[in-house]
């Protein structure tokens, strides 16, 4: 990661998702006075996987802080900064420790704008690495962005590549709204990509079309698109064109983009590692069969995570979607036409 | 009370480690009388000033609780008894610190500038109560316990950006069980901030004794664990609270952090208008803390200076009743906030993608108008 | 409320669904030694709405406990009390409130079993207020049923009426895992229903048929039956012939109850007052659309709060959904067959 | 260290209100030598066992780091340097006090009569790990300082079912500044809970050090706030932590309550094999707190005492070595688990309205068996 602290502006190079991450960070601080990054290792250590290396030694420890190790503290402390013109990016360490911010995040974060009429606002971000697939030890594969995303006055953003990643950081920061930022991290160290270090943020509220097709909807975020693109790459050689959305902001959903797809194609499938019911796909597979319903030729299929606990390690692949529930589904979506 | 646990034990492997001290401060006893030296701020004009204030918040209260009974005004949290503590904080803050009070501090908003009738809007269950106000300022919190966390991180923001400022939190006794308060008061002992939490404690929490939340006799101490200043006051005295938050804005000026004040009262009304006391607690009780209440007590020690008489009283009193009832018709003849209401300011760049909403909504509007 | 604490056995009594709750507590600590009570103003003050009223008189402090105010707390000590052979029903004050309680709810309750394969239980449950309708202040009228239903391992549980009410908490306190019961406070002074106290429990797990009709099915769950039997009336009049089906246990979901009518009825109406997005609206809609795919006539319908915050007091009927919407969106299923 | 803030003040209106005291326990210093009169409880047979047990839990430490390491395991916290916590912790427990784990108690574990294997089993990602042990005692607790609640929840079943027994937990010094580790002091306290909470105050928190979490120079102070017993003790000293308990089991038993242990360690190794702990301290810090680890002192002990020597360590090294490979086989060979276990426990009546799920999982495992 060294390369990255040296990075200088508009400078293109390679990058992991993490790396994006960090580009981001340096960026938006470098750029903006009141950015400031707290959490747990987020200063000397440079966070657990090293997503804030580099920013206290650049910036100080009064503009990144290791706090004492609370969550609610981190979520409660940032909606205190940036109620008085600081941008607070927070880092929780993991998705599975985010409980004990919710209480600051959805009765304040997400309200303070509303309730004051505008008086006072929350443009804080909270980062967390989210998912499954790293071989974790328990309480470190969570996705439970459904539970945020159901909240309102706040915006959910996942990346999938690490140009999302750098752009969609860059855009939740300068929002002048909370965001909670959710970063896949099973595609921490995936493929790398390149990017262009010039600020340049990407829209919020957009889904992305990552591929078009004609035959079938793939809907899907985060570390599940890399799957998903797989079982498009599948499903071509079966000669099924499949379109493959990144949602990318959870909340609020773009569904404009979705229908659009779906009325074309006829058929959806969605596609996230979260427990299946009471999910974010319940609610675009809701939406898209009432929207699209003289369109559907085929019920919406979920492929998700099951309504159980993630297994330990051992086990999370029995638990995760592949490319292969994908492409069975797609298939069942022909099957019942 | 139960025992104190942490005394001396001497058995095989101790040795003394090291020693706390905690001290409490009062100027009036509870008849008006010095017990300390009158302090140098407590000029004629601050005392007449403090009392004048305490009594138009009574009055205030009052109002509110009988607009309530009247059916013109949602559940209202009384601050009967209290006023000392919510008008030394009003006194004792600066214009650019940063107030977050809780749910009680009726006192403190009226000297923050607030105009009353934001907060007759607040309770009585509009938005637009919350509207105004100094723009640093925190609205009223009704999560127990959360706002202490805001103004740690407000005082964090002081401090980031180089400010000379306090940050100032209420909170009840019954909010000092809470994690938040402990994790704001360990944060601010660990980055030394320029924080300052006051407690009121006013012995219940609903129905709940100050006993059943903390087995320690003070919640003062509740600042040795977080390394930060605590002390005891008594809350009933206005003199008591303001000198607690001068030195603690003392100690902020020479980064010396946070402080911890808890300022002991007693809740003299019903905890809510949709709370009966009398269900849980004993009217022989409430009668004895009577004796002990802040207006009396200083209106005694005014008459003794001789800087207060009925005449004074009589007239005051009318001109805080005037005052109040405008404050009332302006609450009652402010027009309806609209339906739509509900969805500005929810985000500053509304979603488009969110028009959905906004059909929906007129579509139930077109319904409720037939 | 005296009457209540008088009651013995088998009695038959006219209840409103408050008094329902208290009986229900009652009788389940008078035969099952190891339930306690716990929460903030439960013992002396009898609960803020008077759920818990005599219990403490009757039980004694040692199974009566008012707790130190601290929503973590409360959950806490209920996953510690549950795990060593108690039963605790723990009171959330408003649902508003609950926040704090996920992380152990979560991470905890909803684990053990699991996680020790069954070594450990929890068998909790977790009452709280929750609903709008009742000009409370702020943080006072919240209806985020949908965060607990997406975790695994939890019962979610909402009664409808003082009969349900009764037997559901009873089958809930019985019940071997965690369960949290949502009494609807719009409701808790409404309608009498005739109980009788004599401890038998309803089953959870199922939904409850109110209403047999032919051309809509209607779902709801809570306070919005009442709104929704309403138009089930309204819409009687104008010869459309309702179903109406109660939830009652949100999680894990009885869907076939649900289908099987909608197979029926060919159309159907999904009413909750949480806010739309990301509900557990969104979740039957999905399953319905996929399972009944070429049984509707009509896009499923979902009539709900609006994704934004329950506005204050004076301006809460103008989110809480009521039986003119219910009937014009039944009356849209029409337009669209 | 930063100053004690709560020092007496000599200013207006102050009065005394209470004094506290804390105090420390210690036995022997980092050579060995006593440093207060050996106790009663350390018999010779004591003493060795104490010993023993440590270098069992150094010896499988090791192996579980090797296991890491070689891809046959997940990450692990080692226990390096802090085996007298966890061993003082297993021999001061009873059989039917209720013993509330955190991640890194390794050797109380092992006294608690859990297989070893299931220690690995548990860091090896496979559930079955926690199927094991006392009934009532708790499975290894990830989310910091939870497990905190469910001691002092189990405590007051204890309490409540009238079995003198305690409910005893651990944490870390960086779960000390979470607000379930105070609301569980809190509680403890005002309901006189039979509540031993052991902090193993290793200095860091994976990479933030210990005054950063906290602006007191002790974390034992924390006792104070709650109104229970606190004290420190050297962590390093396995007879210190074993007099602190039984200390802390004769105050509950005297229904003086709750009892807070604060056992200065040093976590000698990284916070687990997933932390590089050079990037954020020195080794020459590192290498000072080698000069007090645990065991090289109590070896030095008991070499002065005649209890032990050269040869009876290579023989219980050996017969270490022998034992943690027997481990390492049983958990090695185990049969892996099965896909569907993931709904095994789910609930304890399956509900029938779930039993989609199963299909989707059938279908997923015929798919993968293809
Ligand atoms: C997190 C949370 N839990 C519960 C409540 C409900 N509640 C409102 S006021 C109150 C008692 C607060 O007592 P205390 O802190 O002593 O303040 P007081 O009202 O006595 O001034 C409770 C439990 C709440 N508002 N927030
Ligand atoms: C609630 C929560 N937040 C964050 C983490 C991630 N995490 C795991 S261990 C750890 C540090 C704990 O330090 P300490 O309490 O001192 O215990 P130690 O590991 O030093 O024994 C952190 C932050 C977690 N497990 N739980
Ligand atoms: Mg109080
Ligand atoms: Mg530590």
């Amino acid at each position: 990661m060294a390369a990255v602290n040296q990075v200088t502006s508009a400078e293109q190079m390679d990058s992991v998702l993490l790396e994006a991450v960090n580009l981001a960070l340096h960026y938006e601080m470098e750029h903006d006075e009141s950015v400031v990054v707290l959490g747990e290792d987020v200063g000397t250590n440079g966070g657990v996987f090293r997503a804030t290396s580099g920013l206290k030694e650049k910036f100080g420890f009064k503009r990144v802080m290791d706090t004492p190790l609370a969550e609610a503290l981190i979520a409660g402390l940032s909606v205190g900064m940036a109620t008085q013109g600081l941008k607070p990016v927070a880092e929780i360490q993991f998705m599975g420790f985010i409980f004990p911010a919710f209480e600051h995040l959805f009765c304040h974060a997400a309200r303070m704008r509303n309730r004051t009429r505008g008086r006072m606002s929350c443009p804080m971000v909270l980062r967390a690495p989210y998912g499954g697939g790293i071989h974790a030890p328990e309480h470190h594969s969570e996705s439970t962005e459904a539970l945020i995303a159901h909240t309102p006055g706040i915006r959910v953003v996942i990346p999938s590549s690490p140009a999302r990643a750098y752009g969609l950081l860059l855009a939740a920061i300068r929002d002048p709204d909370p965001v909670v930022f959710l970063e896949p991290k099973r595609i921490y160290r995936g493929a790398k990509q390149s990017i262009i270090n010039n600020g340049e943020a990407l829209p919020l509220d957009t889904c992305f079309t990552l591929r078009t097709g004609t035959d079938v909807t793939l809907i899907s975020w985060g570390a599940c698109i890399a799957d998903t693109l797989q079982a498009a790459d599948a499903l071509a050689e079966k000669g099924i064109s499949a379109e493959v959305i990144d949602v990318a902001t959870i909340k609020p959903l773009d569904m404009r983009t979705m229908i659009t797809s779906v009325v074309n194609t006829g058929r959806c499938v969605i596609v996230h590692e979260a427990a299946r019911s009471f999910a974010v796909g319940a609610e675009i597979a809701a939406q898209v069969s009432e929207k699209c319903f003289l369109n559907l030729l085929a019920p919406v299929q979920r492929v998700t995570g099951f309504d159980t606990h993630m297994p330990y390690f051992k086990n999370e692949h029995f638990y995760l979607p592949n490319s292969a529930d994908i492409v069975a589904a797609v298939e069942k979506c022909f099957k019942e036409a | 009370m139960k025992a104190v646990n942490q005394a001396k034990v001497t058995a095989q492997g101790h040795s003394p480690l090291m020693e706390f001290s905690l001290q409490k401060i009062q100027f009036l006893d509870e008849d008006g009388n010095w017990v300390s030296e009158r302090p140098e701020f407590a000029t004629d004009e601050w005392l007449v000033q403090a009392y004048q204030h305490m009594v138009l918040n009574r009055v205030f209260d009052q109002k509110a609780i009988a607009l309530q009974r009247t059916g013109q005004m949602g559940t209202y949290p009384s601050s009967l008894g209290q006023e000392a503590f919510g008008i030394a904080i009003g006194m004792g803050l600066q214009k650019d610190d940063v107030f977050v009070p809780y749910y009680r501090d009726h006192g403190a908003h009226l000297l923050r500038g607030h105009k009353l009738s934001d907060l007759l809007l607040y309770w009585g269950g509009d938005e637009r109560g919350s509207a105004h106000g100094p723009k640093q300022d925190f609205p009223i919190c009704v999560p127990i316990a959360t706002q202490i966390t805001h103004a740690a991180g407000a005082a964090a923001a002081l401090k980031i950006q180089n400010k000379n400022q306090l940050a100032v939190v209420t909170i009840g006794d019954g909010g000092t069980s809470k994690g938040d308060f402990f994790e704001s008061l360990n944060v601010a002992g660990a980055w030394q901030l320029p924080l300052v939490v006051l407690v009121n404690n006013n012995q219940y929490a609903i129905s709940v004794p100050r006993d059943i939340q903390c087995g320690a006799p003070t919640l003062a101490q509740k600042a040795i664990g977080a390394g930060i200043y605590g002390v005891q006051v008594d809350g009933n005295d206005v003199l008591a609270v303001y000198q607690a938050m001068l030195e603690a804005r003392q100690r902020a000026d020479e980064h010396k952090g946070a402080t911890l004040i808890e300022a002991i009262t007693y809740r003299l009304g019903d905890h809510t208008t949709a709370d009966d006391a009398s269900r849980y607690r004993s009217n022989d009780e409430v009668k004895q803390a009577w004796q002990k209440e802040p207006i009396k007590r200083l209106q005694n020690a005014l008459f003794n200076l001789g800087l207060w008489d009925g005449e004074k009283e009589k007239q005051w009193q009318n001109q805080c009743a005037q005052h109040v009832d405008e404050v009332v018709a302006e609450y009652l003849t402010l027009e309806k906030d609209t339906a739509e209401s509900m969805f500005d300011h929810l985000y500053q760049d509304w979603p488009e993608v969110m028009n959905e909403q906004l059909d929906l909504l007129a579509d139930k509007l077109t319904r409720m108008n037939h």
